[in-house]
């Protein structure tokens, strides 16, 4: 529907002689507001679900009054909350660094959106370098967590940005790791070439050595979106709240949204990466790729709502003692499985 | 007339020779600012921040000139990769409660003729090349071909590079390591005390 | 055990009796580390519980040492003037003597020579007076 | 961790007295290198009530109530020690059935102050599923708490003589069919969190109490038990019916925040068993020993010292033969275990400062008094 949609205005466009990069920019513009609308509602769903989940593991009911019986508008409503608060500064803040933090956390996990497949040439932009993009985008957010923290003029926020910045520089590496598996596996940087090269031989998860590629990314994944176990940036119980100890109302709310959106993201593009993307028989492939994206959040949630937290230290030493060497053994055994 | 100079404008604006030098003007003040602020910044996080908008611009500028591999690498690694060290390091070894230190000043005045040096050597060489302007060249497929150079004819000094890396990276950890850190609760005074 | 006390401290050793399980003993001020040492190397290790109470002409600065090993205790009772009483500390011997001193400092107001750190515990630091004295 | 190159600067951190972990209003000033420990200094005081003070100033029924307030997790234990305290003075001895109620309800309270702790020592690990596993439980009891006393916590049941109120008709059935819920459940919190590799990497090897030290700063209880030492006043200094049960005392030699957790994992189930026991065996008869109206014990002091589920609970007496006390005291246990923690502290990370502190189980009710 996508693609006819595009040829049909496309073509309607030339016909009429008018520069055709006005129509790439304004139907890459308006897929862009798609998915940006998409992702603040899936974020509201995740939100809900994430109660529903954890009230469920923890024998309790959840979200049960707002919109009905599993109260599915309680997210909304506690966002419109969130929207009508007070916006406060702290005393002794920097504020200009801690205005622009949200938007340097939020700004990102949405663009790296633009390069996901929903279904067969439903990307808003496939850029050749896609996988790039991600991981370089995905770099920015933690500067805008330690700009919160810094600007907050407050020790705990300094503490959860400090770990927030080790943290993440440690598991990037085996992320990238592990991406690269995949990226030599495929033999593209470009995102649908990496779902068509799983069309031909089924799914990366069940070739050989690239199991392993999607345990690292899975367990980096989770550092990267700071859940439980790897939570130590905003371990409540230990720096309150960490880097957004003091954000409230609608400041608050952007780290939230950031938060879910990159939740959701790491998630998709771990289906996108090693489950075959929105492939998959019957079903439509938009619903394949959620399906499977959901699959993914839910096994996530499930890990943070029943582990502890580990230490920081023990995050560090695990992803440089283990998951680091891993990633290389992971990185030489695809080259050498390849080159065979 | 009105029309006339409307076309012009109309023509340029839909040709790349309106919206190229635009951007590299663009991007070019988005590198040099944020550059001058680094280096004058009280404070030193601000002046780290800084440092943000100037790199990404420079990928900008990569960009512009179709090496989209080298702006990606340019924001993974300066941008999540230095940029975060440097704050990092900054908040650990400066005190919290100050963030404004004194930017010192006492070497004003090699800065300054070092800066000449610098400026006349890069001027009388951009004085000596002839400039081509213009849109870039369409280069298709960079990144195959720098692929295709680092796995095909230099493959060794590609694998010898890395391997020097990963060595540079040990060493520095065992430098950052020094002698191992006392165990934590094997402090002498805690036995004594306690009999 | 109140032989050897007596014949070891003598004159300072106020009182003795045995109730029960408790040795209940008065001892001088000047007395009371050595009281307290002597007691440490005959097994009372354990510092349930440091104490004072207000008598009316004096106050009671009460110690009690429990032998973990019998589960015999050893009632130190040393008397202190009710205004500017000062005591040796028993900090150097028993680690758990430093709140419970504090805390007699802090509501009694007696001072102890000797403590590490010896300020308010429950009260803010500009409370004035000593709440538990009558 | 000073390496000579670079010297970090320590970093003062005030955690509390508003702070998810510090179980309360208690403040920890921590001195800092990076995430490392340097100096612990604890402030307490932010809950002080004077409840010691006023007690001078009501009769002794009166102080009772006031007890419930110091250790609010395991009242019983604070009003069992005041109560043993005065019927020392007063050569006062309690009916049987009475005796059997009064251990029934300490050990109900036990199992429910574990319960807490399980539940906060997992949420300040990170574990909050087990937080709210913990308090499922905990429920139950409070349930048979409000069958006698009508209150969850303030319950004061346990009276100068005896018992405030016989229990109701079911208590008995119901308190036997907890018990053997409680097993299971138990093995439960072990699959989900005894077992975990994470739980055991936060908490095997740190915060280490060596026994002297524990012995030597006053440290009693699961805390102490947990470094080894077998000391328990149930066993030590027998009181009501203990002499008579069957149960052990659980202690583990590691020392750390593991074996101070496992001793009170340990301890719900010898709880249980003292339970079935008590149960099984109540016997029938009279709940009050006969008191006069006017409680005035001779002149004398007492010291009643009780088994509370953080330690030694002890509550000292003195009678000047007025109806009114001379000098109430309580010797809380988490007072002195706060007064080691900066021992423990010490070299360890933030994130270790929440577990030990969390492994100790102090509640400021106690402490400030």
């Amino acid at each position: 529907m996508n693609a006819s949609l595009y040829n049909t205005i496309g073509q309607w466009w030339y016909v009429h002689g008018l520069p055709p990069w006005i129509f790439e920019a304004a139907w890459m513009v308006a897929m862009a507001a798609l998915v940006t609308v998409f992702v603040l509602l899936s974020v509201l769903v995740l939100v809900w679900l994430e109660r529903k989940i954890s009230a469920d593991l923890q024998s309790r009911v959840g979200p049960n009054r707002v919109g009905g019986r599993f109260g599915p508008l309680q997210t909304a409503a506690d966002a419109l909350k969130l929207l009508l608060k007070e916006d406060i500064f702290p005393a002794g803040a920097d504020r200009v660094v801690f205005w622009l933090a949200p938007f340097v956390v939020f700004v990102p996990s949405l663009m790296v959106f633009m390069v996901l497949p929903f279904g067969e040439r439903l990307a808003v932009n496939d850029l050749n370098l896609g996988v790039l993009f991600v991981v370089a985008v995905s770099a920015f957010p933690v500067i805008g967590l330690i700009m919160a923290g810094w600007g907050s003029n407050n020790k705990y926020a300094v503490l959860g940005a400090m770990r927030a910045a080790a943290q993440s520089l440690s598991y990037e590496v085996p992320l990238v790791l592990a991406m690269v598996c995949v990226v030599v596996f495929a033999g593209s940087l470009r995102v649908g070439d990496i779902v068509a090269a799983q069309r031909e031989g089924g799914w990366f998860i069940l070739r050989f050595p690239l199991q392993l590629a999607f345990l690292l990314y899975f367990i980096t994944a989770m550092a990267e979106v700071n859940r439980v176990p790897f939570d130590l940036p905003e371990a409540e119980s230990e720096l309150v709240a960490g880097y957004h100890v003091e954000y409230s109302g609608m400041r608050f709310a952007f780290f939230f949204l950031a938060e879910f959106a990159h939740l959701f993201f790491v998630s998709a593009f771990c289906a996108t990466l090693f489950l075959g993307a929105w492939q998959g028989p019957w079903l439509p492939p938009a619903v394949w790729f959620l399906l499977k994206s959901y699959a993914i959040v839910i096994l996530i949630m499930w890990i943070r709502w029943t582990v502890p937290r580990l230490r920081i230290d023990q995050v560090m030493g695990f992803s440089w003692k283990l998951l680091v060497p891993l990633g290389l053994a992971a990185v030489v055994l695809t080259g050498i499985v390849k080159v065979w | 007339m009105i029309g006339s100079l409307w076309n012009v404008i109309w023509n340029s604006v839909f040709s790349g020779s309106f919206w190229y030098p635009l951007a590299f003007v663009c991007l070019s003040l988005g590198v040099l600012i944020p550059a001058v602020l680094v280096a004058l910044s009280r404070n030193m996080v601000h002046a780290a921040l800084w440092l943000l908008p100037c790199l990404v611009s420079v990928a900008g500028l990569y960009l512009m000139l179709g090496a989209e591999l080298l702006a990606g690498i340019q924001i993974l690694v300066y941008c999540g990769g230095i940029v975060v060290l440097i704050l990092f390091a900054v908040m650990l070894t400066h005190g919290l409660g100050d963030p404004d230190v004194r930017v010192h000043n006492q070497q004003l005045l090699w800065g300054v003729v070092a800066a000449m040096a610098v400026a006349g050597v890069v001027l009388r060489l951009l004085s000596q090349e002839i400039w081509q302007s213009g849109p870039p060249v369409a280069v298709s497929e960079v990144t195959g071909r720098l692929a295709d150079a680092l796995l095909g004819p230099y493959v060794l000094a590609f694998e010898v590079v890395s391997v020097i890396l990963l060595a540079a990276l040990i060493g520095s950890i065992v430098i950052a390591r020094g002698d191992a850190a006392p165990e934590p609760g094997a402090d002498d005074s805690d036995a004594e005390a306690g009999e | 055990m109140i032989e050897e006390l007596r014949s070891r401290f003598g004159e300072a050793l106020l009182s003795a009796e045995q109730v029960g399980r408790e040795l209940r003993v008065s001892v001088a001020a000047a007395a009371l580390p050595e009281v307290a040492a002597f007691a440490k190397e005959h097994g009372f290790h354990y510092p349930a519980d440091i104490t004072a109470w207000d008598a009316g002409d004096e106050l009671r600065v009460v110690y009690r040492l429990v032998d973990l090993a019998s589960g015999e205790h050893l009632v130190i009772t040393v008397p202190a003037p009710r205004s500017g009483a000062r005591l040796p500390s028993l900090v150097p011997i028993f680690g758990g003597a430093d709140w419970p001193e504090r805390e007699i400092y802090d509501l009694f107001g007696v001072r102890f020579d000797g403590h590490p750190d010896l300020r308010r515990i429950l009260l803010t630091d500009d409370w004035e007076g000593h709440p538990l004295l009558k | 961790m000073t390496t000579g190159l670079t010297p970090t600067e320590h970093i003062t951190l005030n955690m509390g007295p508003q702070h998810p972990s510090t179980h309360g209003v208690l403040r920890l000033e921590l001195e800092l290198e990076g995430e490392v420990i340097v100096a612990c200094r604890p402030i307490i005081g932010y809950l002080h009530r004077g409840i010691e003070k006023m007690a001078e100033a009501r009769t002794y029924p009166q102080v009772l109530p006031y007890t419930d307030r110091l250790d609010y997790l395991s009242s019983s234990s604070n009003n069992m020690a005041y109560v043993q305290a005065v019927e020392k003075l007063l050569g006062l001895e309690v009916p049987e059935r009475a005796k059997y109620l009064r251990v029934i309800s300490l050990e109900l309270n036990r199992i429910a102050s574990h319960l807490v702790f399980l539940a906060t020592f997992a949420n300040d690990l990170g574990a909050t599923t087990v937080f709210l596993y913990g308090m499922r439980e905990r429920e139950l009891i409070m349930d048979l708490f409000s069958m006698w006393a009508g209150a969850r916590l303030t319950q004061s049941w346990i009276r100068i003589g005896g018992v405030g109120a016989d229990i109701p008709d079911g208590f008995v059935d119901q308190a036997l069919a907890f018990c053997r819920l409680m097993p299971k459940r138990l093995d439960e919190y072990d699959r989900i969190l005894t077992g975990n590799r994470i739980f055991r990497a936060r908490t095997e090897g740190v915060g280490i109490l060596p026994p002297e030290l524990g012995v030597n700063y006053g440290a009693s209880g699961p805390t102490l038990r947990g470094s080894g030492v077998e000391f328990d006043v149930r066993r030590a200094e027998p009181y009501e019916v203990y002499g008579d049960l069957d149960f052990e005392v659980v202690t583990r030699p590691t020392c750390d925040c593991m074996g101070r957790y496992l001793v009170r994992m340990q301890e719900m189930r010898q709880s249980v068993r003292i339970l079935e026991q008590c149960l099984k065996r109540l016997p029938e008869g009279e709940v009050r020993a006969k008191v006069p109206r006017v409680i005035r014990p001779p002149e004398g002091e007492a010291y009643g010292r009780v088994e509370s589920p953080r330690g030694e609970f002890a509550c000292y007496v003195v009678s000047d033969g007025s109806p009114r006390p001379a000098r109430v005291r309580f010797r809380a246990p988490s007072f002195y275990h706060l007064s080691v923690l900066p021992r423990m502290l010490q070299g360890w990370k933030v994130g270790d400062a929440v577990a030990i502190l969390g492994s100790i189980d102090i509640v400021l009710g106690e402490v400030d008094r």
